[in-house]
């Protein structure tokens, strides 16, 4: 029993992770940078099939036979690949929405998910089909008496290994705070000697590199991509950033624990729970946006008059 | 007498106002009859180049814009029953063709829906992501009410808007706290919500949704039946391309008449600048919830009739995805111009179906298009217009 | 005797350590000018910011004509007959000039979502009423922007922007009207006109009070009955203002030397 | 030092400098006056490269920064104070410095120039962690030029700093300013309150309409018709 | 060829999901299909010349009308094979019904569907009771799994195998032990696998499909519950191995053995000597044979009078790839199916021999 409740506990973890990695991109790009890129999901879902497709070319392996180096080399390849595309869908899209109405680069975001999409379908080899995706570690690891899978051990320590070092570049260094200045100003911002161009590329290429993490973990613990998972996994993303209070790395871990949470409760411990999984998991966020409009982190806005 | 007159009536027209608004109409019917009838792949590239030169033409030559907008504004009453009239014999030019029909009434009806979002969107700039699900909200109670309690479909709209105008406050509530990006957010959440529960519960048909929507009639004319009318026979889609029409009338009518009243400028401050309003003395939460139970209260409509005419009603019809549908034609429109949203509307619910000549790519070429349209007219096809005065 | 206008008493409020304001006694008397001076970061647009309803008072209470509105909503406060424009302008940039002033006649106006459906000739005619006047108020505050009444508000320079949103104060009909440094970023021409402004308006409308922040000594010299001066928080002095530039404690706070030598 | 020829700018259609020339030299201390709407602040944007010009070129210390991009200027030593202060609102009052800072390539350390600063404005020393947009309209004002002045620029340009300022501050105000002129840094003050500003100018432009009309040495400024009647 | 000449010419419309989560279904079934016309055309016998009109329904019922309507609208349809959404069946169903025009179901496999009893619509794919009942029966009475786990997805396929199972499975002597509905999509079955541990099953019943299906049984072996997991021919797929990797072993589908006919070796010959751009689907063949079908009936009573043909493929007595296939009265197709179970050895399902 004592068992059940550590691989509930594990599992949990796993996904609060992998559901934080995508949610900082949200945070980043909405609440620092304040653009709304409602295709992060998709983008960041690219860089699976990026790593699958450099495992073939690369080394000529299938993805589930493949060992540990070409992984990774495979998944260093796909991280920087979706960052430049993260860069790309800006400079191409978003970047046109600068000073319009917030919505419209919303909409804009939302059928660039699609173009991703259906891009990857129509030319990815046989890109309407699930494709298997390799575990990145096999076999398990011994913690103090405990055995624990290797795999879902990894993605939680890397994730936090990830959020301590996002930590740390933006509090030590003032590129969170420069990030800010052109989101509320650029023209003064240029004033100050900032490139807003430059800001824009280096938020986009962050958010959408550990993005892209996420969405090769996700891949990597379903064990299975398909083109059209980002859709849901930005979703929650999104959410759990929202709920967290968006600007708030804090809040986004806290929002992706949050969201995670309540899937597994609902799942492990209601009668047709799982059916109801998504309804709960929103109901949340109503809920946590009734009580606190800003999110659970996310400090109001005093407007001074 | 009004001290206000109109500035730039006075200025002359280049061509009789009456002249430009027949021009317009009909040309616009007539291309909007090809585009409909358009089959060959040749025919439709042809069509849909011809539609992007005559945006181009409003792109480069402002003056165009003006100059239509001017002539309308003369001839109001011309324009008036005019369209009218187009709206009434359009069926008989279309030669039977059903699909076509079918195309006019689904963008009609998602014209409603387009105008009744814009109530939120375009007045107040509050994002709404939950007109799908008040849309389905509307339909299911009136499917529910026909196939259970056995209500005639003219029961059931009334019943239906009442429901979801309900449902509409209860999801305007949280607006009172929340705003933008988080609002959004909320709205999103309750349209999973609602969709999911329609999913799951088994009174609702779960995911086969509702079978056998009896057809509405109206003295005694079955809406199934075609319509004869002095020996012309036009197909029994008809009716709910009448009855579509009729309600889009109605929607363009209550968005005019609010526009131009004390309720939509109230809308437009809080756009503008939610502090100035409140201190306007606009009870801004007021007029919030307001919107969304106005834009539930129509859609509603939209949705009991899409009930009707297909007969049958499952949860994929009000998915996410349809929100945001809706929320393209109205940006892609030009928020808070009813005319643009309309537009929009047409616009998104023909590009799919024209574009069925590109098959598998299908999606893929609609959702460039429409990101093609927000780069090159950010502000929409018809952006938004000052409001005259002293015109009455 | 009849409640005075505007009757603050003992009004404050903290923001965390700070307090903004603190134990204000103020009133107005109705057909006055009052200015309120005081060094910057005194408190003075914060306690605007009291009366008006934005924030709500830690402490003390606020009365317009012996009614007791302290903590009211904003629109509430508004409707019951204050108005005010803002330190740095908040106009609806994207709607015409025109709009704007009319929307400063929402609380006087009825027209609710049914009536502008069923009865579109009503709501109409009441709009087109408030255009009028409208129109009527531009024309008296000036000539130039009446003449661009189409245009959106927000293209306006500084000055005009002053201007509109007097007007749009204006429309509501006010008892009360507060003005945050409405000269500033006025050349000296426009800030004469603006006095001249303020002067008719109270002509025009008798019982009209106005209560105004400001730095521009010529004005704060020639403008108000009496002068209100604040400092950190504080009421520290009270009285004409010929009187109180001569107090010490007012020309070290606030004035300065070559001020005083000046005015 | 800095040095505008025959300078030409327009918003869309509508032309709104026309062939402006002036001229700063090494350590002076120059005013631009003008009503409302006469084009200071465009000339403002055009100098900080915000603005394209439609004609003439710009020089910056001999070299040609028309089309620098604004982002360098601050890096050559020119500190910025734009109309209506311009802070980052949601930032610290301590980041709105500290970007203001790192723009310029200062070599002294940050904290040393903050005590320099605060030295200069007690009140940004007390609310150095408030943020930014909840300052009242003349702590703002105080917190932009800090922030001009924090990297020890060679040259300051401002547009209408002393806009909301009480008397007594307007008065140190000025009084820093010349102080830093004394300093021999070359300063462009762009101001409404032409007495005062003539008051610590070297030279003055007055212009109207997107002209310069009148130019001169302060005493002819002072004497000159036109400005006369228009302030004085 | 001037043979061609003297055909009259129809059009035959099909309808399925080609783009979206889905299409690699819709992909196949079309292929299918159009091969099935081809080899029409090439067939001096035949008396028609026919033109496919392919149309995709995004598995969006909207969509799905959308297209029925442009169909039904064009005097040259005589008839048309449509969708793997059972939704979307349901919407486009009425449309048909409509305008008289014949419909053939090659992959919505809701009872809902053929209980309307519509004369136009008829159903060429067994509907999952047939294939439920006989592997219940198994499950219990060979496989002596007593205590089964229902895990399925909320699509209505999903749920309607849930509930068969519901039935079957008592009716056999078995328990359902318990049931976890999670929406398409899902890619995480921990958490409910989690819980079964605790609960002694015998076998897991995946009401469900192929992407799912593969993470599922991968997600079995990972938690350690190795215990058989079983479906109907849902993920009966290709792809399900690929996904499933070396967790597919451990599966044993329920599968109509009519489907081992001659014809079929044929078709599947004739598929891959075309080279078609997407491999076959489960679904190709229901798609060829329905195809066939329509092509069969207006060779037999001619394209002119829509009731007529819609009479004619009721009353069909068509020999194809699943198989004899007759109607019967609801136009469910009543070949007659032995179920026969499919596991995966090396890398291909395999016929299961217990061992
Ligand atoms: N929301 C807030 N949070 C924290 N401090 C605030 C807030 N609003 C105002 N303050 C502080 O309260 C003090 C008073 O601000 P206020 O704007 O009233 O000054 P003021 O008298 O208007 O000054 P000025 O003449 O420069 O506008 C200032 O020190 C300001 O920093
Ligand atoms: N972005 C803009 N688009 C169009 N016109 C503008 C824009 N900015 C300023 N203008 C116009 O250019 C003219 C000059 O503006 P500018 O700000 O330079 O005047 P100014 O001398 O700074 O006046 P002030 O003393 O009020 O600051 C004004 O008439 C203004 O309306
Ligand atoms: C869910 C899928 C298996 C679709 C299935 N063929 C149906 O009838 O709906
Ligand atoms: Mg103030
Ligand atoms: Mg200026």
């Amino acid at each position: 029993m004592e068992s059940l409740i550590l691989q509930h506990l594990l599992n949990w973890l796993v996904l609060g992770s992998i559901y934080t990695l995508v949610a900082i991109g949200f945070s980043l790009l909405f609440g620092l940078l304040n653009v709304i890129h409602f295709s992060h999901g998709d983008v960041s879902m690219i860089a699976p099939f990026v790593a699958l497709g450099s495992l073939q070319v690369l080394f000529g392996l299938a993805g589930s036979s493949a060992g540990i180096l070409p992984i990774l080399a495979a998944l260093v390849i796909a991280v920087l690949v979706t960052g430049l595309v993260g860069i790309g869908a800006d400079r191409l899209v978003i970047s046109r929405f600068r000073h319009s109405p917030a919505m419209m680069a919303l909409v804009a975001t939302v059928a660039l998910g699609t173009v991703v999409r259906e891009l990857i379908r129509g030319f990815y080899p046989q890109g309407s089909n699930p494709k298997s995706f390799p575990a990145i570690v096999q076999g398990f690891v011994e913690f103090g008496g405990l055995r624990l899978p290797a795999l879902p051990v990894l993605i939680v320590v890397s994730t936090v290994a990830i959020v301590v070092l996002m930590y740390l570049l933006m509090q030590n260094s003032p590129i969170g705070m420069r990030i800010r200045a052109v989101a509320e100003d650029g023209a003064t911002a240029r004033l100050m000697g900032i490139t807003p161009a430059r800001i824009f590329a280096f938020t986009f290429f962050l958010a959408s590199a550990v993005g892209a993490l996420g969405a090769l973990f996700f891949a990597s613990y379903a064990g299975v991509v398909r083109f059209d998972f980002g859709v849901q996994l930005g979703l929650i993303g999104f959410s759990a950033a929202v709920i967290g209070g968006l600007g708030s790395m804090g809040g986004a871990i806290l929002g992706a624990l949050a969201i995670a949470g309540i899937e597994t409760i609902v799942q492990a411990n209601m009668a047709d729970g799982a059916s109801y999984r998504l309804v709960f998991a929103f109901a949340l966020v109503i809920l946590m946006l009734c009580i606190r409009p800003s999110g659970l982190l996310g400090k109001p806005v005093f407007e001074k008059v | 007498m009004s001290t206000t007159t109109l500035t730039h009536v006075q200025s002359r027209a280049a061509l009789p106002a009456g002249l430009t608004v027949v021009a317009t109409e009909i040309g616009g019917a007539a291309l909007l009859g090809a585009f409909l009838l358009a089959e060959a792949t040749p025919m439709v590239l042809a069509l849909l180049a011809l539609m992007g030169g005559l945006f181009a033409a409003l792109q480069l030559r402002p003056r165009i814009e003006e100059e239509i907008v001017r002539a309308f504004h003369e001839a109001r009453g011309l324009a008036t029953v005019l369209a009218v009239a187009i709206v009434l014999v359009y069926p008989f030019f279309l030669g039977g063709n059903t699909y076509a029909l079918h195309l006019l009434i689904v963008s009609l009806l998602y014209s409603v829906l387009a105008l009744a979002l814009n109530f939120q969107l375009g007045s107040a700039n509050i994002p709404n992501f939950a007109t799908g699900a008040t849309y389905g909200i509307g339909a299911y109670t009136s499917a529910l009410l026909a196939i259970h309690l056995g209500w005639s479909f003219w029961a059931t709209l009334p019943a239906a808007a009442i429901v979801a105008t309900l449902f509409g406050f209860l999801l305007g509530i949280p607006s009172m706290r929340t705003r933008d990006s988080y609002l959004a957010l909320v709205t999103i959440a309750f349209g999973i919500v609602i969709h999911q529960m329609l999913n799951n519960l088994s009174w609702t048909g779960g995911p086969n949704g509702l079978v056998g929507i009896p057809a509405p009639s109206l003295l005694g004319h079955s809406f199934m039946q075609p319509i004869e009318l002095f020996g012309l026979r036009l197909p029994s889609q008809a009716n709910f391309y009448y009855l579509s029409a009729a309600l889009l009338g109605l929607a363009i009518l209550s968005a005019k008449r609010l526009h131009e009243s004390r309720v939509g400028l109230a809308w437009n401050a809080i756009r503008a600048d939610e502090l100035a309003a409140k201190c306007q003395g606009i009870n801004v939460v007021w007029y919030k919830i307001l919107a969304f139970g106005v834009d539930a209260f129509l859609a509603a409509f939209a949705g009991t009739i899409y009930a009707f005419y297909i007969s049958y009603i499952s949860p994929d019809n009000f998915t996410f995805l349809v929100s945001v549908t809706i929320m393209t034609m109205v940006i892609v429109g030009g928020m808070d111009n009813t005319l643009g949203v309309i537009l929009g509307a047409f616009l998104l619910t023909m590009l799919p179906e024209k574009l069925r000549i590109f098959s598998d790519y299908r999606l893929l070429f609609v959702s460039v298009v429409v990101i093609l349209f927000l780069i090159l007219r950010p502000k929409g096809l018809f952006p938004q217009r000052q409001r005259h005065y002293g015109s009455q | 005797m009849t409640a005075p206008l505007l009757q603050l008493s003992g009004l404050g409020i903290r923001f965390g350590g700070l307090v903004a304001v603190d134990g204000v006694d103020l009133t107005v008397a109705p057909s006055t000018i009052t200015c309120i001076i005081g060094p910057n970061g005194a408190g003075k647009s914060t306690l605007f910011n009291l009366v008006t309803g934005i924030y709500r008072p830690t402490a003390g209470s606020v009365a317009l004509a012996g009614e007791d509105i302290t903590g009211l909503p904003a629109h509430r406060i508004a409707t019951r007959g204050i108005a005010r424009t803002f330190q740095s302008s908040r106009l609806f940039e994207d709607l015409s000039i025109l709009d704007n002033v009319i929307i400063g006649m929402h609380g006087r106006s009825r027209t609710g979502v049914l009536t502008a459906l069923l009865r579109p000739k009503r709501s109409r005619r009441e709009l087109g009423a408030c255009a009028d006047q409208a129109e009527t108020i531009l024309r008296g505050i000036s000539e130039e922007l009446h003449a661009r009444r189409y245009e959106p508000a927000g293209i306006l320079p500084q000055a005009d922007r002053r201007r509109l949103e007097i007007a749009r104060a204006l429309a509501s009909r006010p008892r009360l009207i507060l003005l945050d440094e409405p000269s500033s970023g006025m050349d000296d021409r426009d800030t004469a006109a603006l006095m001249a402004d303020i002067r008719r308006v109270m002509a025009d409308n008798p019982g009209l009070s106005f209560l105004i922040i400001e730095h521009d000594m010529r004005l704060v010299a020639e403008l108000p009955d009496s002068v209100v001066v604040i400092d950190y928080g504080k009421k520290i002095a009270e009285g004409a203002f010929a009187e109180v530039r001569q107090l010490p404690r007012v020309q070290q706070a606030y004035l300065g030397q070559k001020a005083v030598e000046h005015a | 030092m800095l040095e505008l020829k025959n300078v030409s700018t327009s918003y869309g259609p509508v032309a709104m400098l026309r062939e402006v020339s002036m001229n700063i030299g090494q350590g002076e201390l120059v005013c631009l006056l003008g009503p409302n709407g006469a084009g200071k602040s465009t000339t403002f944007k055009a100098l900080s490269g915000l603005l394209p010009l439609d004609g003439g070129e710009i020089r910056l210390m001999g070299e040609d920064v028309s089309r620098l991009g604004t982002e360098r200027l601050a890096a050559l030593g020119v500190g910025f104070v734009p109309e209506g202060r311009r802070l980052f609102p949601s930032l610290s009052v301590r980041q709105n410095l500290r970007l203001g800072y790192d723009a310029s390539g200062c070599r002294e350390p940050f904290e040393a120039r903050l005590e320099v600063i605060c030295a200069l404005f007690p009140r940004v020393r007390e609310r150095l962690n408030q943020q930014a947009n909840t300052m009242s309209g003349g702590e703002q004002a105080m917190v932009a030029l800090a922030r001009a002045l924090i990297g020890d620029p060679q040259m300051l340009i401002m547009d209408e700093p002393s806009l909301g300022l009480s008397p007594k501050l307007i008065d140190e105000y000025f009084d820093t300013v010349s102080r830093i002129h004394a300093e021999g840094k070359t300063v462009l003050l762009i101001e409404q309150n032409a007495e005062t500003a003539l008051s610590i100018s070297d030279r003055g432009y007055l212009i109207v309409r997107g002209r310069i009309a009148v130019t001169g040495t302060r005493a002819a400024m002072l004497q000159d018709d036109t400005i006369r009647h228009m302030y004085l | 060829a001037p043979a061609f000449a003297e055909k009259a010419k129809v059009k035959i419309g099909f309808m399925g999901p080609l783009s979206g989560g889905n299409a690699q279904q819709g992909l196949g079934a079309k292929n299918g299909f159009l091969l099935a016309i081809e080899q029409a055309n090439a067939d001096p016998a035949g008396k028609y010349q026919i033109e496919p009109v392919v149309l995709d329904d995004a598995s969006d019922p909207q969509t799905g009308v959308g297209a029925a309507m442009k169909l039904v609208n064009d005097p040259e349809v005589v008839a048309a094979t449509g969708h793997w959404n059972s939704p979307v069946a349901l919407a486009t169903m009425p449309v048909f019904a409509r305008f008289q025009t014949p419909l053939v179901i090659w992959g919505a496999i809701s009872p809902a569907i053929t209980e309307q009893n519509l004369p136009e619509v008829t159903r060429v794919t067994p509907t999952l009771l047939t294939e439920n009942q006989p592997l219940s029966e198994w499950m219990v009475k060979d496989l002596g799994a007593k205590r089964i786990a229902v895990i399925a997805d909320t699509s209505d396929y999903g749920k309607s195998n849930a509930e068969a199972i519901a039935e079957f499975v008592p009716a056999a002597g078995g328990e359902v032990v318990s049931t976890d509905l999670l929406p398409v999509g899902s890619t995480d079955f921990r958490t409910v696998l989690t819980s079964l541990k605790g609960k002694q099953v015998d076998a897991v019943y995946f009401g469900g499909v192929i992407t799912e299906a593969g993470i599922l049984a991968r997600q079995m072996k990972e938690i350690g519950l190795d215990k058989p997991m079983l479906g109907i021919s849902g993920f009966y797929d290709p792809e399900f191995i690929a996904v499933a990797g070396d967790a597919a072993p451990n599966t044993i589908v329920s599968y109509p053995v009519a489907s081992q006919t001659p014809k079929l070796a044929q078709m599947e010959a004739d598929y891959q000597a075309k080279g078609f751009a997407e491999p076959m689907s489960p679904y190709t063949k229901y798609a060829f044979d329905a195809a066939n079908i329509i092509i069969q009936a207006i060779n037999e009573v001619g394209a002119e009078d829509k009731a007529k043909l819609a009479e004619a493929i009721r009353a069909i007595q068509h020999d194809g790839a699943t198989g004899q296939i007759t109607f019967d009265a609801n136009g469910q197709t009543q070949t007659p199916i032995a179920i026969e179970l499919k596991t995966v050895k090396d890398g291909a399902w395999t016929s299961y021999a217990k061992s």
